[in-house]
């Protein structure tokens, strides 16, 4: 982590309550991301970790609360415009395409970057076939940065449970993210993999700057490889601050690392 | 040579990405293109034409149209008939009321107006989902076939609401026979379905199949669900209507709205299911099974039961026709839910290893 | 203003008989995730059924009581709905558990031709008299009030009665039996239901029987009015608005989802038609259908659905 | 493989067509392709209607076929579907030596057809049904709606009304409403009754019933509510009984009720029973014809052999007596080329044209047929495709139809210039050149 350089904030929540219905999912959390740094949130089932992300891109829209992206306010924020923005992210239970081969899911993550028109795609001889070289030789590189070279062709579907998760990955890459969430990226792998993982994350975050927000239940992980760390439970905010901090936090502790461990 | 993928190497994206990437698929395509526009219409006699190879060409085209929204874009629809509907008497209409107008350019803007009623029933899939969609369709079936029977001004105001296309033509050749009904109709297929490759490979298919598996992780990746999804229904309304305007022009010559009714929706999603969603040759393996099997069944029957010494009469030839129809689209479903097309890459996966299946 | 009554009237008998129809689908739908395309089939094959049994059992025995023939008629056709509903499990659903929905609506598809070619190879394809004593003639209410008064159709009347009662029955068996309660648990949530030791297939076995009958009921009001005959299979088509709006897995819904739409497509006949060209009861149910569902995407009773990811 | 596929089928298919054609009757022989519907929604009105067709065939073949040529048949299901009764016609228009005629007993199948018949040179016969207009033989050079059109019938109902009610003048102010089949069939009266409420006066209401007719509650409140003097009733299939129950239901009397000749058989009644009492129809020529010469004949020639197309019972109802005059106008139409082109010989499709536009069945000949008493003569030229038409009242009394008018012809005053005018627009649309009385004489 040498090169990396933590800057300014480019992601500020402030105040955001979620409810549904009648069930309050978060209540009045503010927190910040900064840029190039590795924020993690953590927090027992059902603290609304997922629920936060979901607010973060857009999925969920909360009844109160305020997102400000690099200066600019999106109370309102729509998925869509979440990943024009600029934000990407994997998802807890793997939601990528199954129907579709591994290559094909990471293409689609170029999709905002491809501007051929439909009449031009359904000619594909010229500014189509351009573009889709152009566009297949940056996946490449995804490809062999998360070494998956050898299952390119393969329907998702087939894959292991480990493979899926990196595909995952992978595809949010292909967006070229400034910020990138990942919604519990090792859960259910075994250690080698993990290990991996973290080493992709890592990286991703050191090669290309990317801002990562992970939402993680193995602590050594999270408190390894996070800059800052924030805490939920019941929907909301216990505790902010460094792996050290949060650590010595006593609320964290009672509530979360007291009742798990 | 044998047929093997293996040994076989590509040196660059562009060859990788190839409609065919093996060069005996791409021969045999070749082949069997050449064979249907050569070969066919030098061996069949005019029956398999007006009633096996017309309605199959016309039907595959329909299918794929289906094919694009069901199969790719997971929009499940049972108003597909109406939209075949659409694109006869739009064209219909193009054709007698602006003077001059060419037959193709009539069958294409008939298309156009599918897709853009297309995109206008297609709205609701942005709320409504699943099976209350495929319900939903059947909104614009009745419709449609109620407007068509009932506003005048579509059908030209011919007192029975039947209506008739003299001659099609196309830059000076009129399109008379069989054969030429068959190759004209061959023509605009072959086109269409490269055009329908070419986008299901490219970047719109991608988004199509993305809305299919996941919506929500698509739009977390930034397609947006209701430019993929309009996009489906008009991209498969205008070829069901191209299908439509074909199958009034070239095959019926004159029609009335029953020509295109629900019984027609369904037969199309049968193609497709029948077939294999999700894949372009599947939509033709459907056609050619749908249309195939009851003709082949009423033919056969008889037959059959003459060796046993009955007679059968065409009441009971049409019963078990539909039974045998109904029980073996059962049986397909149950042997192979992806449809034929499966079978048919199983088998070439197959063959792709042999001799060494591991 | 009596015509407007007796239109709502006709419109609210009608509705209670789609209501019927759309219970079949209701429930095999709550039960096992299958939307039934063959319920219209079922509901022909019922209505044949029962048609023609109590024309051939009096032959059989040589007995000349209309009721007893009636009777017997009825029972054995329950008896052919059961066989039919264990043999669709049997064969059918069983080898189809798990795969998605279109390809199991494209399964019922296949059984609705199959019923329909093996209906009408065994029983025949003419027309055939259900003839359960249903008075034809219409009776006139509030004749004092009205000039004209308002025209009931007794028919129509007992008809739409006895679908609410076997509807109230039904309800009652979903709540209050222990066959009830294992399929509402089946409804809610399959493999919960497997673990704790429910039969699946017996569960199914028993809804495909209960939509059997509902068909049966509804095969012998419609064929006792218009004759059985291969058209009643397309009743199926005009009870599906019902199941949209009412919601795909309420039983409720189902109900008044039926008297609105019945209601909705006699009063838009009625009254809209004349100023388009009439016609338009088919197409206007659907579309109030869809236009419902623009409001509500999982109809009136049915689950909200969140994505979660 | 998907070509593999086809060629197999295509030679299973062939391979079929050989074994199916009937044995017995060798190349020769008079062809006629019987598209029927046994099954399916219509399937009650359509099979007695092919029974009797092809036990014409049948008897005609016993009475040692025409000037020695037999007739043969092959039948095939439309199930009254527009695209399969086109396959139909492909399949069976070249077999056994060629189609001579072709009767498809669907509105649209005629129109399909109509396009379809001059360029194969086969006629196409329509009695009682199809385009109205194709009454007009200079422009539709190849369809013959022989007996009636729908606008005679509407025609001949109008006059019908007009005499009850004491005269044409009589019908100013009179409501009359059509309850029609949503369909090109149901909708072919509809401009000539426009027409003739626009010459006499009265109110024409028109109230469409969607396939296949089994909804029809709000319709008949419309009745209830408009009262109108009288309802003309353009149905098939379940249809008609069931608009003639649902008049039971909403009180509207029911001998205010006239069906066209497709709306008044017994598969229509017969159900409805004691309710249907007093309904109308139109008789095209026939009714039900029980007592009739040429059924003794058909009962002892070829069901008394065991050799009856359906059953018994229903020989001489009404769509059965149908489908035999239907077949016999063609079998008519045979003799008369015969009589041309030489006795004894086998007629193609064109030499058939020339005899059904010469066709002249005058009382003589229909009595040798056995045929007395069932219908009057007909006449046929090269320019009135339709021949002479003549029409009755008949009237369900609940057990059977009773004859309660005199015969009506229609009148040509009224649609001579109709036929004119739509066949005129028909013959611009499609460039054809009408066939002048000089061409005829070729």
């Amino acid at each position: 982590m040498s090169g990396r350089k933590i800057g300014e904030v480019i992601l500020d929540l402030k105040n955001i309550t979620l409810r549904f219905g009648g069930v309050t999912a978060l209540e009045d959390i503010s927190f910040d991301v900064r840029e190039h740094e590795v924020r993690a949130i953590i927090g027992p089932n059902g603290a609304g970790k997922s629920s936060m992300l979901n607010v973060i891109n857009g999925v969920y829209r909360p009844q109160e609360g305020d997102i400000i992206l690099r200066g600019e306010h999106h109370a309102n924020m729509d998925s869509y415009g979440a990943a024009k923005a600029g934000l990407a992210r994997t998802f807890q239970n793997i939601a990528l395409f199954k129907g579709m081969s591994v290559l094909d899911n990471i293409m689609t993550g170029r999709n905002l970057k491809m501007k051929a028109n439909l009449l031009q795609q359904a000619v594909w001889f010229g500014p189509a076939q351009r573009e889709e070289l152009e566009h297949r030789e940056k996946v490449e590189e995804i490809i062999d940065f998360l070494e998956i070279q050898h299952i390119r062709k393969t329907p998702v579907g087939r894959l292991p449970y480990g493979l899926q998760k990196r595909v995952d990955l992978a595809r949010a890459l292909a967006m070229e993210p400034q910020i990138l969430l990942l919604d519990e990226p090792m859960a259910g792998m075994n250690v080698e993999e993990k290990q991996d993982m973290s080493r992709f994350i890592l990286d991703v975050n050191d090669q290309f700057g990317t801002t990562v927000v992970l939402i993680e239940h193995d602590m050594g992980v999270v408190m390894d490889i996070s800059d800052r760390v924030v805490v939920l439970d019941y929907g909301k905010k216990i505790g902010d601050g460094t792996p050290d901090e949060v650590r010595a936090n006593p609320d964290v502790i009672s509530a979360y690392l007291g009742a798990s461990h | 040579m044998f047929y093997r993928e293996n040994g076989q190497f590509k040196t660059s994206y562009e060859k990788d990405q190839q409609v065919f990437s093996i060069p005996q698929d791409r021969w045999a395509i070749f082949a069997i293109i050449a064979f249907a526009f050569i070969g066919i219409p030098l061996l069949v006699d005019e029956y398999l034409f007006r009633a096996i190879l017309i309605p199959f060409v016309i039907l595959s085209l329909a299918a794929l149209g289906v094919n694009i929204l069901v199969g790719y874009c997971g929009q499940i629809t049972l108003g597909a008939g109406a939209f075949m509907a659409i694109g006869a008497y739009a064209g219909y209409n193009f054709l007698v009321r602006i003077s001059g107008m060419p037959t193709l350019g009539a069958i294409l803007l008939g298309g156009l107006t599918a897709a853009v009623v297309g995109i206008v029933f297609g709205a609701p899939s942005l709320r409504v989902r699943g099976l209350y969609l495929a319900v939903a369709t059947l909104a614009a079936q009745f419709f449609w076939d109620w407007a068509f029977l009932r506003i005048k001004w579509f059908t030209n105001d011919s007192p029975s609401g039947s209506v008739f296309v003299a001659d099609v033509s196309l830059m000076g050749w009129t399109v008379n026979t069989a054969a030429e009904k068959y190759l004209f109709c061959l023509g605009i297929l072959v086109v269409f379905s490269l055009l329908a490759k070419n986008m299901v490979r490219g970047s719109i298919g991608r988004q199509w199949m993305a809305i299919r598996d996941m919506d929500v992780a698509a739009t977390v990746i930034g397609i947006r669900p209701m430019y993929a999804k309009l996009s489906a229904f008009a991209v498969s309304s205008f070829y069901v209507g191209v299908a439509g305007a074909l199958w009034g022009f070239v095959h019926l010559g004159s029609w009335e709205p029953a020509a295109f009714s629900i019984d027609r929706s369904f037969q199309l999603l049968f193609m497709v299911i029948i077939g294999g969603m999700g894949s372009i040759v599947g939509s033709f393996f459907g056609a050619a099974f749908i249309v195939i099997l009851p003709l082949f069944l009423n033919q056969m029957l008889p037959v059959v039961g003459g060796l046993f010494g009955l007679d059968v009469s065409i009441a009971l030839v049409s019963h078990v026709e539909i039974m045998i129809f109904g029980a073996l689209i059962i049986f397909f479903l149950i042997v192979e839910p992806h449809g034929i097309a499966r079978l048919w890459s199983t088998g070439r996966e197959k063959l792709r290893l042999w001799p060494f299946p591991h | 203003m009596a015509f407007f009554l007796e239109t709502l009237l006709g419109g609210l008998m009608s509705g209670m008989l789609y209501s019927l129809v759309a219970l079949g689908f209701v429930l095999i739908y709550k039960a096992s995730g299958v939307f039934n395309f063959a319920q219209g089939a079922m509901v022909l094959f019922a209505a044949l059924s029962m048609a023609r049994f109590s024309e051939w059992i009096p032959q059989w025995l040589g007995m000349e009581n209309l009721f007893l023939a009636n009777l017997l008629a009825f029972v054995v056709s329950v008896a052919v709905m059961f066989v039919v509903a264990w043999l669709i499990e049997r064969l059918v659903l069983r080898h189809l558990v798990n795969q998605e929905g279109a390809t199991l609506l494209m399964a019922t598809l296949g059984i609705a031709y199959f019923l329909d070619g093996v209906g009408q190879t065994i029983f025949g394809s003419d027309i055939y008299k259900i003839d359960v004593g249903m008075p034809k003639e219409p009776v006139f209410l509030l004749e004092s009030i009205f000039q004209g008064g308002i025209l009931i159709n007794k028919e129509d009347f007992i008809a739409a009665f006895v679908s609410a009662m076997l509807v109230v029955a039904l309800s009652i068996f979903f709540q209050k039996t222990s066959t009830g309660r294992a399929l509402r648990a089946v409804a809610d949530d399959h493999q919960a239901a497997q673990s704790i030791g429910i039969p699946l297939n017996r569960i199914w076995v028993i809804v495909w029987c209960v939509a059997g009958i509902t068909a049966l009921v509804a095969g012998i009001i419609w064929g006792s009015k218009l004759g059985a005959q291969f058209s009643l299979s397309t009743v199926a088509l005009r009870a599906l608005p019902v199941v949209i709006l009412g919601g795909l897995t309420s039983i409720p819904g189902a109900i008044i989802g039926g008297l609105i739409i019945g209601v909705g497509e006699k009063l838009s006949e009625v009254f809209l038609g004349p100023y388009v060209g009439g016609g338009i009861e088919i197409w206007f149910a659907y579309m109030l259908a869809l236009i419902f569902l623009l409001f509500r995407p999982q109809g009136l009773f049915g689950e909200k659905i969140i994505d979660r990811v | 493989m998907k070509l593999r596929k086809l060629a197999g089928v295509a030679a299973a298919i062939g391979l079929s067509a050989a074994l199916a054609a009937p044995a017995a009757y060798a190349a020769p022989d008079q062809f006629f392709p019987v598209l029927a519907y046994r099954t399916g929604a219509y399937a009650p009105n359509g099979a007695p209607w092919a029974n009797g067709f092809v036990d014409y065939l049948k008897l005609t073949n016993s009475r040692g076929g025409v000037n020695g040529v037999k007739m043969s048949w092959e039948e095939c299901e439309t199930g009254y579907a527009t695209d399969r009764g086109v396959e139909c016609y492909e399949r069976l228009k070249g077999k056994n030596g060629g189609a001579t005629a072709v009767q498809p007993l669907s509105t649209g199948i005629t129109f399909a057809l109509t396009e379809k018949a001059p360029i194969d040179k086969i006629p196409l016969i329509t009695a009682g049904y199809g385009r109205s207009e194709s009454a007009n033989g200079a422009v539709f050079t190849w369809n013959f709606p022989l007996i009636g059109t729908y606008w005679m019938g509407a025609d001949v109902l109008v006059q019908h009304i007009a005499k009850k009610e004491g005269g044409f003048d009589k019908l100013k102010g009179k409501k009359v409403a059509l309850v029609y089949h949503d369909s090109p069939y149901g909708k072919e009266p509809i401009v000539l009754l426009q027409e003739r409420a626009k010459m006499h006066g009265f109110e024409l209401q028109l109230l469409p019933v969607a396939h296949p007719g089994v909804e029809q509650k709000a319709t008949w409140l419309q009745i209830r509510q408009a009262r109108p003097d009288y309802v003309f009733l353009w149905g098939w299939g379940v249809m008609n009984s069931t608009a003639i129950k649902e008049a039971q239901a909403t009180g509207y009397p029911r001998d205010k009720m006239y069906g066209v000749w497709w709306s008044g058989a017994e598969p229509d009644v017969k159900d409805v029973g004691d309710g249907a009492k007093g309904y109308n129809a139109l008789a095209m020529q026939h009714g039900a014809e029980p007592n009739a010469k040429v059924i003794k004949e058909m009962l002892q020639k070829v069901h008394a052999k065991g050799q009856g197309t359906g059953p018994k019972e229903e020989v001489g109802e009404v769509l059965y007596m149908r489908g035999l005059i239907s077949s016999m106008l063609q079998v008519e139409a045979v003799r008369a080329a015969q009589g041309r082109y030489g006795k004894g010989k086998h007629i193609t499709g064109e030499q058939m044209r020339w005899g059904l536009e010469n066709l002249n069945l005058d009382q003589k000949q229909l009595d040798s047929l056995g045929f007395a008493g069932v219908m009057r003569p007909v006449q046929t030229s090269c320019l009135d495709h339709m021949g002479s038409a003549w029409a009755r009242i008949h009237t369900w009394d609940g057990k059977k139809w009773n004859f309660t008018s005199d015969w009506y012809q229609g009148d040509d005053k009224v649609l001579r210039p109709l036929v004119m005018l739509v066949s005129a627009k028909y013959a611009e649309d499609k460039k054809i050149t009408p066939r002048t009385p000089d061409d005829c004489k070729k």
